[in-house]
C-alpha cells in the first residue's frame, strides 16, 4: 500500500486507531475501538470548549474595545484552567427546597447527551465514531433529551426563575426543532440518506473548483441561514438566549447551581453549540471536503474544525451585536417565518432536483425563496408597525 | 427588508473588531498596574496637612482653628487644640493641632475643607492606592500620618502650590513691612 | 439568589374574570441584575404576563435631606454630587441655583457659560450611558455599553481635570463656580464636541435599525401625554410622549436663552421614543456645546461679594429647578436666617418618574418590565436619597 | 420662572369659584419672591381641581410636594405691666413692673405644593397646607386624586414626617422600612446612637 | 437473553415501577421516561435503528415534555400524588392494576403467540441489514401505505388546527 504523504496525514488519526486496535485480541476489538473513539471525543471538544470561551471572551472584548482575559498564561490562554480551579473549589450550593436527586441528575444528563451527538459527527474522511444507518435522526432524538435535563434543573431548583427559564427553554427547543428538522430534511431530500457520513461523502465531489456543497445553491443556502438560526435558538444562544436572560431571569434555570454543576451546564451549552455547528457543517457545508479542489491537500479534519471554529466565530460575533428578542416575538419568528421558509426551502430543493441543470433553476430556485423572504420579513415587521420614525422638534 | 439593521449592526461590531487591532481610538484599555495613566493635576483623593522646613511638627501650617472639623460634610475631622503655642511661618505665636485625625473611611473627598482653610495648610493628596488590611486603625489618619512636605506638595499639584506660595509670600512680606516700621519705632524709641 | 424569592409563593387567585389563572408572586430585586441598584418590584404575574406590579424602594435611603439641614449651604454641595451619582455637575447647579434664588446672589457669565458646558457634558454621558444600560437590559451583551463607556471616559477625564474627581464633582458654588478652566481644557472640551457626533452615528448604525431592538422597544411602555403630565414625568420620557416641556426653554435658567437647539418630540410615548429621543438630544446638546465653547467670555467666575462659609440666607424660600438629564431636578429650600437650611428638600426626577411605572408594565410581560425599567432612567442614589 | 399671574389674582378667583373655600396669602421676604397660598382642609381638593382645570391658570403639572415641620415654639417677650403692689409700708400702690410672657406657639406640619402649568408655561404657584397639630391630628387631604405625581411624594412626607393624607391610594412608607416607628425627618427626631444595629435595623 | 437486553430489560420495568410507585407526579413522569428510553434500546438491541430512535424522538422529546407540561400547568407538580389512605381504598386500587396489566399481558401474550414470524424458519429471523431496513420502511409507507399515510396526515391536521382554534377562543377570554 503506497500512500501519499499528503493522505497519510488525512488519515493518520485513523491509521493511529487501527495500530491501536491491533494489539488487542480480536474478541475485544470492537469495544477497544469504540472505546477508543469515545476517549477522542471526550478529551477533544471539552478542550475545544476550553479554548472557545478564551475566544469568546477576547472575541468579545475586542468588539466592545478591549483587550478580553489576557492575566493567565500567555495571551490569557490559560484562563480555563483559571475557570475550572475556580469552579471546582467553589461551594456547591444546593438549595433546602430543592428536589435534590433531580437537581443533581440535570447537568450529568445535560452533558451526557450532548456527548452521544458527537457519535454520528463525520470530523473527517473516515472519522465518525459511528456511521449510523439513521445518523440525522439519532443526533435529533439525542438532542431532545436535552430539552428533559432542562426542564430537570429547572424544576428541582424549586425557583421561580429557574421555572420560568425551563419553560421558556422548552418551549423554545420545540419550536426551533421544526425548523431545524425542516431544514436538514432538503439536504436529506437531495441526498437521499439519513446517514451523516454519507451525506457528508456526497458534498465531497468538485466541478472545476467548486465543491458539491449543498451551500451552493440557493436552496441550501437559505437551508444554512435558516437552519443556523434555528440551532442559534436550540442551543440557546444570543439574540435567543431567553432562558438564561440574566437581565430578566437572573441566570434561568441554572440559577441555583454554582461550582461545577454550574460549569457542566455551560460545558453542556457550548457542546451542543459545537455539535449542531458539526452537523450544520455536516449537511450544508460538505462536512471535512475542502472548499476548493486545489486545497484538498489539507488534510480533511482540518477542514472540519476550521469551518466550526468559524461558525462559532459567528456565533460569538452575533452575541457582541444583537439584544435579545421577546418570548412571543421569538415564538412568532418561529412559526410565522421560519416555518413556512423551511417547507419553501424543501420545496425548492425538490424543485432544484426536477429541473434540468442550467440557469433556469437558479433563478427559479432563488425567486422561489426571495420573494417569500421579503414578503414574511414585511409581513413580521408591518403587522407589528416596526420601522424607523421620524421626529418633530420644537424650537 | 427583514435583516438590514442586524447587517448593519454585524458590520459596525466588525469595524470595531478589527479596529481594535489597529486602531489606538478603539482599544482604549489601560492595563492598570502595569501602565498607568499620567494624573491630571486637580486630582484630588484624601487631605493631607502641609509643613515647611524640615520638621514636620514645628512647620505644620495648622493652627488648630477648627474651621475645617467644623464644615466637613462627613464630619471625619477631628482636632484637638493644643495648650501651648508655637510660632507659625510669619512667626506670630499660634495655637497648633495636639490631635489632627482624619478617618479616611468617612471622608468624601469632597476638598470643603481645603476651600474653608484661612491657613493654607490643608491639602488634597493624590495617591488612591491605600488598601489596607486594617478596616478601622489603618484608616484612621493622624497627625504623623497626614503631614506632609511643601516640596511634596509642589510636586503634585504645581500650579496651585506655586499660587498658595506666592499667597504665603505675599502674606510674610506684609507682615514683614509692618513689622519694619514696628522695628524702627523701637528703635527710635530706643 | 434564593433569598430574591423566599417571599414568592405559589398562589392561586381568581382573576377578575373568573377564569381560574395561575398567578407568580415574583419580587424581581433588591438584587437582580437589571434593576440598576437596589431597587425591587412586586411583580404578580400570570404566566408572564404583569397583572401587579409594585416598585419598592428606600434601600439606598440615607436621609439625605436631614443631613443637609444639619450641615451648611456650603457643605451640602458634596452630597448633591452623590444624588444622582451620574450627573454630579447638573445637580450642584441645581441646588446652587436655589440657594441663588434664596439670598438673591448673581453669577458671572463665564462662570454661567462654563455651568451650561459641564452641564450638557454631564447630559451626553448620561444619555449615552443610559441607552447602553439600556440594551444591556434588553441582553445586548455589554457591547453598546462599552462603545458608551468609551466615550463617557472621555468626559470623565475632562471632568477630572477640572475638577479634581471623575464623578463627585463637588464643582458648581452658589455665586460661580469652584476653579477656572483653561483654555486647553476648553479645547479638549471643543475636541469631544466635535467628535461626539461621529460616536452617535456609530451608536445608531449598531442599534437604531435593528429590527430586534425596534421590535422590542416599539409600542412597548407606551406612556400618554395626559397621564405623563398629571404624573408630574419630566425629562426625556415626558417629551417622547410629545409633550413639548423642556425646562432650558420654559425657564430659560442660566443663559440657555442665548443658543439656539431644538428640543426632539416623540409621538407614542413608548420606549423607542424615549431611545431616540435621547439620541437627539445628545445631538442638540453637542450644538449648545458648540455654541458655548464659541462664545465664553473672559471675566470672574465667581460672585466676590458673596461668602460660601457661612452663608446666612434671609428668612424666606426658594423653589429652584433645572432641567437634569433625568427630567426636572429641583431644590425647595427655606431659610430661617440661619447658617443652615431651614428646610431642604429635592425633587428627585428618578423617583417621580416611576410614578406610572405599574400603568406602563401591566399587561406587559416580564422581559418588557426590564426593557421599560431601563427606559425610565433611574439612579437609586438620587431614588432613595 | 415667570410667574405670570399673581397670587392676589389667583386668590379672587379661587374664591370665587370654590364657594367657601379661605386662603390665605403668605409673604416671601427672600429676593425669590414665591409667595405662597394656604388653603384649607375641606376644599383643598376642590381647589386644586380647579388650579389644573381652570383655563387661564392651568396648573395641570404638580412638581414638588415637600413636607416641613414646624415644632412647638415658645416666645418669650418682656412686657411692662401696671400692677398694684403691696408696698412694705402695707399700701398699695401703682408700679410698672417687668414681666416675661412666654407665649407657646403650637408646632404644625406643613406640606408645600409647587404647581406648574406645561401648557401655559407659567408657575410656580405655590399651595400650602397646615395640619392642626404635630401629633394625632396631623391628617391633611391628599392631592394623589388631581395631580397623580403627588402620590410618591405625599408618601414620602407621610413616611418622614407622618403628615396622614386622607384620600391617598395607597399611603405606605415608602423610604423607610414597614414596620419603622418615627418619623425621621421631624426636626425633633433623635436618632439612634450609631453603634445600636438593634435599634437601627428595627 | 444477552447481557444488554437484560440491563435494559431491567431499565424499562425498573422505570415503569418507578412511574407507578414514586409520590411526586414530576417524579412519575421522569421515571416514566426511563422506561420509555429502556424501550427505545430494546428497538436498537432488536436492530430496529429507526423505531428506536423514532422512539426517543417522540416519546423522550415530545411526550414526556408534554406531560410534564401538563403536569407544571395543572400543578399538580407541588402536591404530592394524593393516596388514597384507608385500607380499602388502596387494595381496590391494587386489585384494578394488576387486573389491567393482566389484561394487556394476556393481550400481548396472544399477538406474540400467534405472530407468523414465530413459525418461521430460524433463518429467516437474522437481522435485517440496516440500509435496507430503512429503505424497506420508506417504500412501506410510501407505497403500500401511502393512503392510511395521507388519512394520518389529514387528521394530525385537523387535530392541529383544531387545537389552534381552541387556543384562540381562550385568549380574548383572559384577556
Amino acid at each position: 500500500m503506497t500512500q501519499a504523504p499528503v493522505q497519510q496525514l488525512d488519515q493518520i488519526f485513523v491509521m493511529l486507531k487501527h495500530w491501536l486496535v491491533g494489539y488487542v485480541p480480536a474478541a475485544a476489538q470492537p469495544v477497544v475501538s469504540s472505546l477508543l473513539s469515545v476517549v477522542a471525543i471526550l478529551a477533544l471538544f471539552p478542550a475545544l470548549f476550553a479554548f472557545t470561551t478564551v475566544l469568546e471572551r477576547k472575541g468579545l472584548g475586542r468588539m466592545q474595545n478591549r483587550y478580553g482575559p489576557n492575566r493567565v498564561g500567555p495571551f490569557g490562554l490559560l484562563q480555563p484552567l483559571a475557570d475550572g480551579i475556580k469552579s471546582l473549589t467553589k461551594e456547591d450550593v444546593v438549595p433546602r427546597t430543592a428536589d435534590k436527586a433531580v437537581h443533581f441528575m440535570a447537568p450529568l444528563l445535560l452533558v451526557a447527551a450532548s456527548f452521544l451527538a458527537y457519535a454520528v459527527l463525520p470530523v473527517g474522511r473516515n472519522m465518525a465514531a459511528v456511521n449510523l444507518d439513521a445518523g440525522v435522526l439519532y443526533f435529533f432524538a439525542v438532542g431532545a433529551v436535552a430539552e428533559l435535563a432542562v426542564f430537570m434543573a429547572g424544576w428541582s431548583s424549586h425557583n421561580k426563575y429557574s421555572l420560568l427559564g425551563a419553560m421558556r427553554a422548552i418551549a423554545q427547543m420545540i419550536s426551533y426543532e421544526v425548523p431545524l428538522i425542516l431544514s436538514s430534511l432538503a439536504v436529506i431530500m437531495a441526498a437521499g440518506s439519513l446517514s451523516t457520513v454519507e451525506i457528508a461523502g456526497r458534498q465531497a465531489g468538485y466541478s472545476g473548483i467548486w465543491p458539491h456543497w449543498y451551500v451552493l445553491t440557493p436552496w441550501g443556502l437559505a437551508g444554512f441561514l435558516l437552519f443556523m438560526i434555528a440551532a442559534t435558538a436550540e442551543t440557546n444562544r444570543s439574540p435567543f438566549d431567553l432562558p438564561e436572560g440574566e437581565s430578566e431571569i437572573i441566570a434561568g434555570y441554572y440559577t441555583e447551581y454554582s461550582g461545577f454543576k454550574f460549569a457542566l451546564f455551560f460545558l453542556g451549552e457550548y457542546l451542543g453549540m459545537f455539535a449542531i455547528s458539526g452537523l450544520g457543517i455536516t449537511l450544508f457545508l460538505g462536512g471535512w471536503s475542502a472548499p476548493f479542489s486545489f486545497l484538498t491537500w489539507i488534510p480533511s479534519w482540518i477542514w472540519f474544525f476550521a469551518k466550526l471554529l468559524a461558525l462559532i466565530a459567528v456565533f460569538i460575533w452575533m452575541r457582541g451585536t444583537l439584544p435579545r428578542l421577546r418570548m412571543d416575538q421569538l415564538m412568532n419568528f418561529a412559526w410565522k417565518f421560519m416555518l413556512p421558509m423551511a417547507l419553501l426551502v424543501m420545496v425548492s430543493a425538490g424543485v432544484w432536483r426536477f429541473l434540468p441543470h442550467g440557469v433556469l433553476r437558479w433563478i427559479v430556485c432563488f425567486v422561489m425563496i426571495a420573494v417569500p423572504y421579503v414578503l414574511l420579513g414585511r409581513g413580521l415587521l408591518q403587522g407589528k408597525k416596526i420601522g424607523k420614525r421620524t421626529y418633530r422638534f420644537a424650537e | 427588508m427583514l435583516g438590514e439593521g442586524i447587517v448593519k449592526g454585524l458590520a459596525e461590531t466588525a469595524r470595531n473588531f478589527l479596529g481594535s487591532f489597529v486602531d489606538e481610538e478603539r482599544l482604549t484599555t489601560v492595563e492598570y498596574p502595569e501602565e498607568r495613566l499620567p494624573q491630571a493635576e486637580a486630582a484630588r483623593n484624601f487631605p493631607f496637612l502641609i509643613y515647611d522646613g524640615d520638621d514636620a511638627e514645628k512647620g505644620l501650617r495648622c493652627v488648630a482653628c477648627q474651621i475645617c472639623e467644623k464644615e466637613c460634610p462627613p464630619r471625619c475631622i477631628h482636632i484637638e487644640k493644643s495648650k501651648d503655642k508655637k510660632p507659625d511661618y510669619v512667626g506670630k505665636q499660634q495655637f497648633y493641632p495636639a490631635v489632627f485625625d482624619i478617618d479616611v473611611s468617612v471622608c468624601m473627598s469632597c476638598q470643603i475643607c481645603v476651600e474653608v482653610c484661612p491657613f493654607e495648610a490643608i491639602r488634597m493628596d493624590t495617591q488612591f492606592e491605600l488598601s489596607t488590611d486594617d478596616r478601622f486603625g489603618g484608616l484612621l489618619w493622624t497627625k504623623a500620618e497626614l503631614a506632609k512636605t511643601n516640596e511634596y506638595y509642589h510636586s503634585i499639584h504645581p500650579t496651585e502650590a506655586g499660587e498658595t506660595d506666592a499667597r504665603l509670600d505675599e502674606e510674610k512680606a506684609k507682615v514683614a513691612a509692618k513689622a519694619k516700621p514696628a522695628e524702627a519705632e523701637m528703635q527710635a524709641k530706643a | 439568589m434564593s433569598a430574591m424569592v423566599t417571599r414568592v409563593v405559589l398562589e392561586e387567585e381568581e382573576s377578575a374574570r373568573g377564569v381560574e389563572g395561575e398567578l407568580l408572586e415574583i419580587s424581581m430585586g433588591p438584587h437582580h441584575p437589571s434593576t440598576h441598584g437596589v431597587f425591587r418590584m412586586d411583580v404578580r404575574l400570570d404566566g408572564e404576563r404583569v397583572t401587579r406590579l409594585k416598585p419598592v424602594f428606600g434601600y439606598l435611603h440615607r436621609n439625605h435631606e436631614k443631613i443637609a439641614e444639619k450641615a451648611s449651604y456650603l457643605a451640602a454641595i458634596p452630597y448633591t454630587d452623590r444624588l444622582d451619582y451620574l450627573c454630579s455637575m447638573t445637580n450642584n447647579w441645581g441646588y446652587a441655583l436655589a440657594v441663588e434664588k434664596l439670598a438673591g446672589i448673581p453669577v458671572p457669565e463665564r462662570a454661567e457659560y462654563i455651568r451650561v458646558i459641564t452641564a450638557e457634558l454631564t447630559r451626553l454621558q448620561n444619555h449615552a450611558s443610559l441607552i447602553g444600560f439600556l440594551l444591556q437590559d434588553m441582553g445586548a451583551s455589554g457591547t453598546p455599553l462599552m462603545y458608551a463607556f468609551r466615550e463617557r471616559e472621555k468626559i470623565l477625564d475632562l471632568f477630572e481635570s477640572l475638577t479634581g474627581a471623575r464623578m463627585m464633582c463637588n464643582y458648581m458654588r452658589f455665586g460661580g463656580v469652584r476653579v477656572d478652566c483653561s483654555s486647553e481644557w476648553l479645547e479638549a472640551a471643543q475636541n469631544i464636541a466635535s467628535s461626539f457626533p461621529q460616536f452617535l452615528d456609530e451608536y445608531e448604525q449598531l442599534l437604531t435599525g435593528n429590527e430586534i431592538l425596534m421590535a422590542r422597544t416599539q409600542g412597548v411602555g407606551a406612556l400618554s401625554a395626559e397621564l405623563a403630565v398629571n404624573a408630574g414625568i419630566t425629562g426625556p420620557m415626558l417629551r417622547a410622549s410629545g409633550v413639548n416641556y423642556d425646562l432650558r426653554k420654559v425657564d430659560r435658567y442660566g443663559i440657555y436663552d442665548r443658543f439656539t437647539f431644538r428640543v426632539p418630540l416623540g409621538d407614542h410615548g413608548d420606549v423607542y421614543d424615549r431611545y431616540m429621543i435621547r439620541l437627539l438630544e445628545m445631538r442638540e446638546s453637542v450644538k449648545i456645546l458648540e455654541q458655548a465653547l464659541a462664545a465664553i467670555p473672559e471675566g470672574p467666575i465667581i460672585d466676590p461679594k458673596t461668602r460660601l462659609r457661612g452663608l446666612r440666607p434671609k428668612a424666606g424660600e426658594a423653589y429652584g429647578r433645572i432641567e437634569g438629564p433625568k427630567g426636572e431636578l429641583g431644590f425647595f429650600l427655606i431659610s430661617d436666617g440661619s447658617t443652615n437650611p431651614y428646610r431642604y428638600k429635592v425633587r428627585p426626577p428618578s423617583m417621580i418618574n416611576l410614578t406610572v411605572l405599574e400603568d406602563m408594565c401591566l399587561g406587559r410581560n416580564v422581559a418588557d418590565v426590564v426593557v421599560i425599567l431601563g427606559s425610565v432612567d433611574i439612579v437609586m442614589g438620587e431614588v432613595d436619597r | 420662572m415667570t410667574q405670570a399671574i399673581s397670587v392676589e389674582e389667583i386668590k379672587a378667583a379661587m374664591e370665587a369659584a370654590v364657594p367657601g373655600c379661605r386662603a390665605e396669602i403668605l409673604r416671601n421676604e427672600s429676593p425669590s419672591a414665591q409667595h405662597s397660598l394656604l388653603i384649607d382642609h375641606e376644599h383643598a381638593v376642590n381647589v386644586a381641581a380647579f388650579l389644573r382645570d381652570d383655563m387661564a391658570l392651568r396648573l395641570d403639572f404638580c412638581s414638588c410636594v415637600s413636607g416641613v415641620d414646624w415644632p412647638d415654639r415658645e416666645i418669650t417677650e418682656k412686657v411692662k405691666v401696671k400692677k398694684t403692689v403691696t408696698t412694705p409700708e402695707g399700701e398699695a400702690q401703682e408700679q410698672d413692673v417687668e414681666e416675661t410672657r412666654k407665649t407657646m406657639i403650637p408646632g404644625f406640619l406643613e406640606a408645600v405644593y409647587h404647581l406648574f402649568s406645561i401648557e401655559k408655561k407659567h408657575g410656580p404657584v405655590v399651595l400650602r397646607m397646615r395640619t392642626v397639630n404635630r401629633g394625632g391630628d396631623a391628617r391633611l387631604p391628599s392631592l394623589t386624586p388631581v395631580w397623580r405625581s403627588a402620590e410618591f411624594q405625599e408618601r414620602e412626607a407621610f413616611d418622614l414626617y407622618g403628615i396622614v393624607f386622607e384620600g391617598h391610594p395607597d399611603l405606605r412608607r415608602i423610604l423607610m422600612w414597614e414596620g419603622f416607628a418615627d418619623y425621621p425627618m421631624r426636626k425633633d427626631y433623635v436618632p439612634p446612637a450609631e453603634d445600636d444595629v438593634e435599634a437601627v435595623a428595627k | 437473553m444477552s447481557l444488554s437486553f437484560l440491563i435494559l430489560a431491567l431499565l424499562t420495568l425498573g422505570g415503569a415501577v418507578a412511574a407507578m410507585t414514586l409520590h411526586r407526579l414530576v417524579h412519575c413522569v421522569l421515571a416514566l421516561t426511563v422506561a420509555l428510553a429502556g424501550l427505545a434500546g430494546l428497538y436498537l438491541n432488536l436492530g430496529a435503528q429507526f423505531v428506536g430512535l423514532a422512539q426517543i424522538l417522540v416519546y423522550v422529546g415530545a411526550v414526556a415534555i408534554l406531560i410534564v407540561f401538563a403536569v407544571l400547568l395543572t400543578r399538580g407538580a407541588e402536591i404530592a400524588s394524593q393516596m388514597d389512605s384507608s385500607r380499602q381504598g388502596r387494595f381496590s386500587a391494587l386489585a384494578g392494576g394488576v387486573a389491567t396489566a393482566a389484561a394487556v399481558f394476556a393481550v400481548l401474550a396472544w399477538v406474540v403467540l400467534h405472530s407468523p414470524t414465530l413459525s418461521a424458519p430460524a433463518a429467516t429471523m437474522t437481522q435485517v441489514a440496516p440500509q435496507a431496513a430503512m429503505q424497506q420502511i420508506g417504500d412501506a409507507l410510501m407505497r403500500r401505505y401511502v393512503l392510511p399515510l395521507e388519512v394520518m396526515g389529514l387528521m394530525l391536521t385537523a387535530a392541529l388546527i383544531g387545537a389552534v382554534i381552541l387556543a384562540l377562543e381562550e385568549k380574548p377570554e383572559a384577556q
